[in-house]
């Protein structure tokens, strides 16, 4: 039974939530700034519960199954991290408070810069991107401010692999930039060629993902970037994949020059139906210079016995912020509990077993599906979800099937390098029963794909819905749903509480 | 930490793979600084983080410890039960973008209610699935307004009344574009009139925020005529939760609404993260940024909800992309459409009421004061700028030290020569009591 | 697909929770007293938490749906009682502290006392009771101990009518008194001439339910106490069903003896699966010497700019203590909050309603279903499930039936008196929309009883189980589930943590 | 407040019953005091109510504000946070007792689950789905081998090792009936052996605590052995979480255990809600009370669990019931279930060892305070009691007043001639700090 929208449960004079009688005497209303109706839902309290209730259980989450969507690092969002981002110590905290005020919040917002340098290996790092590709742009100013700052100002081309994901080049051109592409070879890392052909001195930079989209180790990586910093580019580095390398090997000692992290991918805050993420940014100490301001540093040592006093400062030439406040602070708060609890240790092996768990479904699934880069993967691998022998089938129709067994399928369609992607995620919170039983899968879909298509073609069929016809939202845009035509306004006065 | 794995388990995985040891599984890497030494500490339990982030908590002095005036963008509002009781459902808030709309249906829906309760509140015709904050947002209509003119119209007006930050994201994002930005050197003191006078037809968009950053509540339809008369387009900035008594500025003719949505039931949690509102007419829905939830029908005939219009973004059209935009700001949506739910029609004008009653008795109050003036004669909403007898810092800074209070903004931080302004915000979190222990504060208060 | 249970998904050296190596020196474990071995199942945190996420989402609860079970009040459990009653200084205060260091609770327990008393029209309370039938057998000792005061040691009987809840009885029971069942007229009240035959001087009382569990406000309820108290014995009121007249009638003022509330229905505290309940018992002033101890009590007044200082104390001839500590309190919390939200207008209000609702119903029901007491119900009625021209449907088929509608079933079988019966107490929170689909399903659902029985005697068939064999359970007993007897012990030392 | 009705929803609703005012559904009620007036205060919102219940909460002081080492069958366990988030489901906690198994079998398995989990901890054969609290659990043990020995032995044993509490509920239970209570006031120093003097044909039950109310741990084979030499039953009250380490009940012979168990990750919350854990041996399900899930098969051939043996129940058998109980402690069920499956076997092995090591530092530090003593030599778990040289009264008061330190348990309050003795329970919440800090300041204690 599909839920009914809240406008088509609304009826006039109803209300979920109440407020005090003014303890203050009336002031008068500027009546031509009053606005004159307000077509707008009325619910009372148990409705909305219950309508939101049910929403939720037409979702899939990392709570309620295995959810193995490539380049999203859909882990374990721990329960601990939901208690402490939600102290009123944090959450009733005003973002524009005295800083002598905010000791607490300023003193974790320096350790989280201080764990992410640690892990990374850059030298400075800003908290302020609200996400990943908010990072990116971030990131790509600072390339674009240091050449200009060097007077270079013919530098106006940013490479690409075909490999990366979309948002690194949206970012780029976000900032005016050109982007050109440079093709993978045939071991899904950059090829060299392609990459000395374009490097010349309008070169502002390569953005690479490493591992990449295909999840790979570059296996050129320090060649590539020595190729790029000798044409006088820089190298920025898409971190999303860095859950494959805590505590393995540090992005800055490849000679990245900057690198935004997701806290929502490898940090385990959660991915909240879209967002919101947290998408910080290192760089090298060279850089650190051109942060968006303000970043968090220490304005008086510790004495004795007390704690360092924090502050917000602004770097020298900082590229200005890049939003309204600090950050998404709250985010922080679990990311911040999240790393605190794993601590060195812990977060190599939380690369380890993302990697060993990567691995060891590509190893059961090789020989039933094309895997085109097939060795050693990191924390993810690609494979083609579709056989030459079984033509009317799609990597989506496989998607959509996995979900009768209970499965999220794997991302879709990326990386655009490989026909028919299936790009495979596990993360190191999954146990090898669940892969066991992934796998077993879709080893019984590949089976179904050649000599029962219909059912992969018509999947899902255990679900509340089926399929969805995204060419007719296409086509008949609606975007907004409205009170019935005949709904009778309620008084626009506040109801008397009684 | 959260890792199932048992001995045994590790070890058959290995040899499935073929590998021996963990660290075989790493040999592609460059050998140089494998396996680094991070100096880090060792992990904590849970209950050793706990007490530790507990610790950590309560080295904040917070808007429950102190009596709070502060705004400036950020408000203090109630936040009602029923939203986080919702937000800890683990399937929204450990779900993804709703890439896969079958077993996504939760989050869809909503954010299609969220983008109807928008559409409403604003008086437009279509709003997205958010941005990151209310500055974000402002930096992609300015994007926006810009691409709709094909990049012909390099003139974007913001009124100096934007807030500041707002202001200093749109800088940032434009640094490198044939984009200019003028009007925010205006003096404070100028109304719509004076940016009309800044329109011309190389202006693309005018940024108009409503109330503005100083609380006042100016009528744009003369600006807006002004605008369209000149094709340009205007955005107008809101505080959302003011349009629950304010006429939205879809009625008076607004191209496009942003604001931010913290006010709408998301706590202030020092900075974020918060929720951009984006709604704009039905003619620049394909120009529009962000994702967008659209409804259709499933397989089985019944109604449903998918990501629509995607070739706007960046997965498909990447450097041709409108935006960057990928992740968005999901859960705060959700937040804000329950807020919005369930406060209805009447909730949401009751609770705008309560605000403005209460920061018009504080300015009625103040103003008494002797050597305290109230800087504008606009109307206001729930906050407002207060002309003080010597540096607002000085005063903010004595009644933080003796008296627990935050007592507001200071605007000469960000204003050359309003050092004497202090920016007062009072919400339905305020009672009369703590009004009045201000007023009374502020009256004690040596005027040297 | 049925969820696994946590034996089925333990593997050996998982754990879902960590605790800290010890920061104090190790001390020797008495070898002797140290468990041998421990068949436990052991569990990565993911894993719990979806396992129990998952069994979540095969309830039904008043959050996802309408819950009109008779006799237990299925009203909204308000999100904010969830938010109260979690505040750290309520959960993190130990029963045993100095009381002095706990006066935010006593008062609280103290005002709760109060409400339940203006409500009531009571004198005292006691709100040690862990749910309403702890409370009959605590208002029953009570009436016990009040005829021993007097000397009076012959009185063994307890009067009950026919419609009397299960719990009366055997609470009666419980404290030695013999039970005698008195019938109810056809009006639905007692019979006075059935009464009037048992009221001897062997009379310790009556246990009265009002409105009684037909949903009736018994007609001639002042002379059926005068009845009892003319012969000796006390009345005992089974406050289940309150929420029919707060602020309308008060039972004290109905010359009733002694009441036990059931919080849990009447003031909105969730049902929590099975419990906890929470059962204080109001008495007259005469009867507060035999309240159990401790009560709450102010031992200090006010002075001019403080509250009063509160503390524990024991009734004078008390009972004793029904259970350790002070009750359910973060129960009381949860009901404090509801009552003062509601204040003295709210709560009349929502009994309004609650009556309201179950009369629409009755309304709309009675041509299509047999209502045995046809007359102005209070919060529920009674109908019969069955009808004579289609004798292979019972109640318990029309109820699996309503399942396949989203509805949760009325209580069956009870009261005992109307054959088939079906309790149906919508409560005060459920909207029209939802009373008018109840009762479109219920008048479908009469016409398949005679149209297309096997529709029913099938039902349900839109869930995801499917109906239960219950005889097979009960033929078989299987009360709990074990590992594998193959399963491996992991070693029973702690782990390391690292 | 909470009511969804609209006026003209309310009009219709009147007229389909044919009434015309609300007042006219209540024409067959006693008119008099009919409508009384209650002289109860007006209603608050939610954003007052919260206020006034957060005014309340910071009334207290708690085991966060204050050091403490207060335990007496409650304990400061730490509750992991997977606990509470799943509690907060509303299909848990809005739901009622699983009459209709179809649609409550999240309930149904999960007590099932809980059942499984308590048989395995205490090494018995068949558990319940709850009782209210130790103590009430432990009164159902009394009447339930009253019961097997169909009402013929009238002796019941209890251990004066027994919670207070728990021996005081105990006889009101059992107050007008002809059962006898003995051996609560042999000496405490009594071990197992007198209580076996105390057991004789007419001995129904003999109930010990493990580890005892004053932490003691006791091997009771051979107090098992004549019980049932004497055909009488032995029900063992216990700490569950004790049981992570300690031999189970089970198997040293118990027919019942009950527990307490607060300690399986139940917030203290002043006293309740708790959980009553009750398990005992096959032969007795029939005899035992309380609700029981058992397994089944659905029509489709799925396994699924229902309630079954309610012929023992109030709401089948009434008076001839075994219990009156009907609603129980479902949710807390749930809780422990979650805790247990949390930690698991290591898990609790290991807190319980934490538990084990630190009360066992502190008591070790104690006893080399010049004039403290530890009171008994027995083996203990988390908490024992110490001799002090005065009052512990008059200590803990000291304690508290000067140093924010609840020191302990009074076990004069219960015990007669031993004002003296503080009763002190350490957890894993009591850091090594903490437990100096104690010691310090009873070391400087004024020994008058
Ligand atoms: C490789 C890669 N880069 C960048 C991004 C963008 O990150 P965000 O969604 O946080 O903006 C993603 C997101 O999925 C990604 O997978
Ligand atoms: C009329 C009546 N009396 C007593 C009770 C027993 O209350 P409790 O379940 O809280 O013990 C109930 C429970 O449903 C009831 O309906």
């Amino acid at each position: 039974m599909p839920e009914p929208t809240i406008y088509d449960i609304s009826s006039p004079g109803r209300q979920g939530m109440y407020y005090p009688d003014p303890d203050v005497p009336l002031a008068s209303l500027p009546d031509s700034l009053i606005r004159k109706d307000f077509p707008f839902p009325e619910i009372s309290e148990i409705d909305v519960v219950r309508h939101y209730t049910r929403l939720s259980q037409l979702n899939h989450g990392v709570d309620t199954g295995f959810y193995p969507l490539g380049s999203c690092t859909m882990k374990y969002n721990p329960k601990i991290n939901e208690e402490t981002a939600r102290m009123p110590g944090f959450t009733q905290l005003h973002p524009l408070q005295p800083f002598e005020t905010a000791q607490g919040a300023l003193g974790l917002m320096y350790e989280t810069q201080e764990w992410l340098k640690a892990i990374s290996g850059f030298d400075a790092v800003t908290l302020q991107p609200a996400a990943g590709a908010h990072g990116e742009m971030t990131g790509v100013l600072i390339m674009k401010a240091y050449h200009r700052s060097r007077g270079d100002n013919k530098r106006i081309k940013m490479l690409l692999p075909d490999s990366a994901h979309g948002t690194n080049p949206a970012s780029s051109a976000m900032t005016g930039l050109k982007s050109v592409q440079i093709l993978s070879d045939e071991r899904g890392n950059v090829d060299l060629a392609a990459l000395r052909a374009e490097c010349d001195d309008t070169l502002a930079g390569l953005m690479i993902t490493n591992p990449n989209t295909l999840g790979l180790f570059d296996e050129n990586l320090e060649e590539v970037v020595k190729i790029v910093h000798d044409a006088g580019g820089l190298v920025y580095g898409d971190g999303a994949n860095l859950n494959a390398i805590m505590g393995i090997s540090r992005p800055a000692d490849s000679g990245i020059d900057v690198m935004h992290f997701n806290l929502h991918k490898t940090f385990s805050t959660p991915h909240g139906g879209g967002g919101p993420g947290s998408g910080p940014v290192g760089v090298t100490a060279e850089l650190s210079q051109f942060l968006p301001s303000p970043i968090v540093d220490i304005i008086e040592d510790a004495d004795d016995d007390g704690a360092p006093l924090y502050g917000l400062v602004t770097p020298e030439n900082t590229i200005g912020r890049v939003k309204s406040f600090h950050g998404h602070f709250g985010i922080l708060v679990r990311a911040f509990t999240y790393m605190i609890m794993l601590g060195e240790k812990g977060l190599r092996q939380a690369s380890e077993h993302a990697v060993l768990n990567a691995n060891y479904l590509q190893a059961l699934l090789r020989d039933t599906y094309k895997i085109p880069h097939d060795r050693i993967c990191m924390h993810e691998f690609v494979m083609e979800g579709h056989w030459e022998d079984a033509p009317g089938i799609h990597a989506l129709d496989i998607s959509k099937r996995l979900m009768d067994f209970g499965f999220h399928p794997p991302t879709n369609y990326f990386p655009l390098i490989v026909p028919e992607a299936l790009m495979i995620e596990p993360t190191e919170t999954e146990n090898k029963e669940t892969l066991d039983a992934f796998v077993d899968a879709l080893i019984q879909i590949a089976d179904e794909a050649h000599n029962n298509p219909e059912i992969l073609q018509n999947a899902p069929h255990n679900t509340l819905f089926g399929r969805m016809d995204e060419v007719q939202a296409a086509r008949n845009l609606v975007l907004c749903c409205w009170l019935p035509e005949d709904y009778e306004e309620s008084a626009p006065q506040p109801l008397i509480l009684d | 930490m959260f890792l199932p794995h048992t001995d045994s388990d590790r070890e058959a995985m290995l040899r499935t793979i073929g590998v021996e040891r963990m660290e075989d599984l790493f040999q592609s890497l460059p050998t140089a600084n494998l396996f680094p030494n991070l100096s880090l500490p060792d992990g904590l339990t849970e209950m050793e983080a706990q007490g530790e982030l507990q610790h950590i908590a309560s080295a904040n002095e917070t808007a429950q410890d102190l009596v709070s005036f502060l705004g400036a963008g950020v408000y203090n509002h109630y936040c009602p039960s029923v939203v986080d009781s919702i937000l800890r459902r683990g399937e929204f808030y450990t779900a993804y973008t709703p890439y896969q709309p079958e077993i996504s249906q939760g989050t869809l829906q909503a954010i299609f209610e969220y983008q109807s309760l928008i559409v409403n509140l604003t008086g437009m015709e279509a709003s997205n699935a958010s941005h990151y904050d209310g500055a974000t947002a402002i930096a992609e209509a300015v994007n926006m307004a810009y691409h709709v003119h094909r990049t012909k119209r390099k003139k974007i007006i913001l009124s100096p009344g934007l807030h500041p930050h707002h202001r200093e994201t749109v800088h940032t994002y434009i640094q490198d574009s044939s984009i200019q930005i003028v009007g925010e050197n205006l003096s404070i003191e100028a109304g719509p009139e004076e940016i009309i006078n800044l329109i011309d037809q190389d202006t693309a968009l005018v940024v108009m925020q409503y109330p503005d950053f100083f609380g006042r509540i100016y009528d744009f339809s003369a600006l807006v005529e002004a605008a369209h008369a000149a094709k340009a387009l205007v955005a107008v900035h809101v505080n959302p939760l003011a349009l629950g008594m304010l006429t939205p500025p879809g009625d008076f003719g607004a191209d496009i609404v942003t604001g931010e949505g913290q006010s709408l039931g998301i706590p202030m949690s020092y900075g974020g993260p918060y929720l951009g509102i984006f709604a704009t007419r039905s003619k620049y829905v394909r120009k529009m940024a962000g994702r967008l939830v659209g409804e259709t029908t499933d397989s089985k005939g019944q109604r449903g909800y998918v990501l629509t219009l995607s070739t706007r973004e960046q997965h498909i059209r990447r450097e041709r992309a409108i935006s960057n935009i990928c992740s968005n700001q999901g859960l705060l949506a959700l937040a804000a459409g329950i807020y919005m739910s369930l406060l209805g029609k009447n909730g949401l004008r009751q609770v705008a009421e309560l605000n403005y009653h209460k920061a018009h008795y504080a300015a009625q109050k103040i103003a008494a004061i002797p050597g305290f003036e109230i800087a504008f004669e606009s109307p206001f909403f729930n906050e407002f700028a207060v002309r003080c007898p010597r540096p607002a810092a000085e005063i903010a800074d004595h009644l933080l030290t003796h008296h627990d209070i935050i007592a507001g903004y200071d605007l000469g931080q960000d204003y050359d020569g309003m050092e004497n302004h202090l920016l007062i915000a009072v919400t339905e979190m305020n009672s009369r009591e703590e009004i009045d222990y201000l007023v009374e504060t502020l009256s004690e208060e040596p005027h040297a």
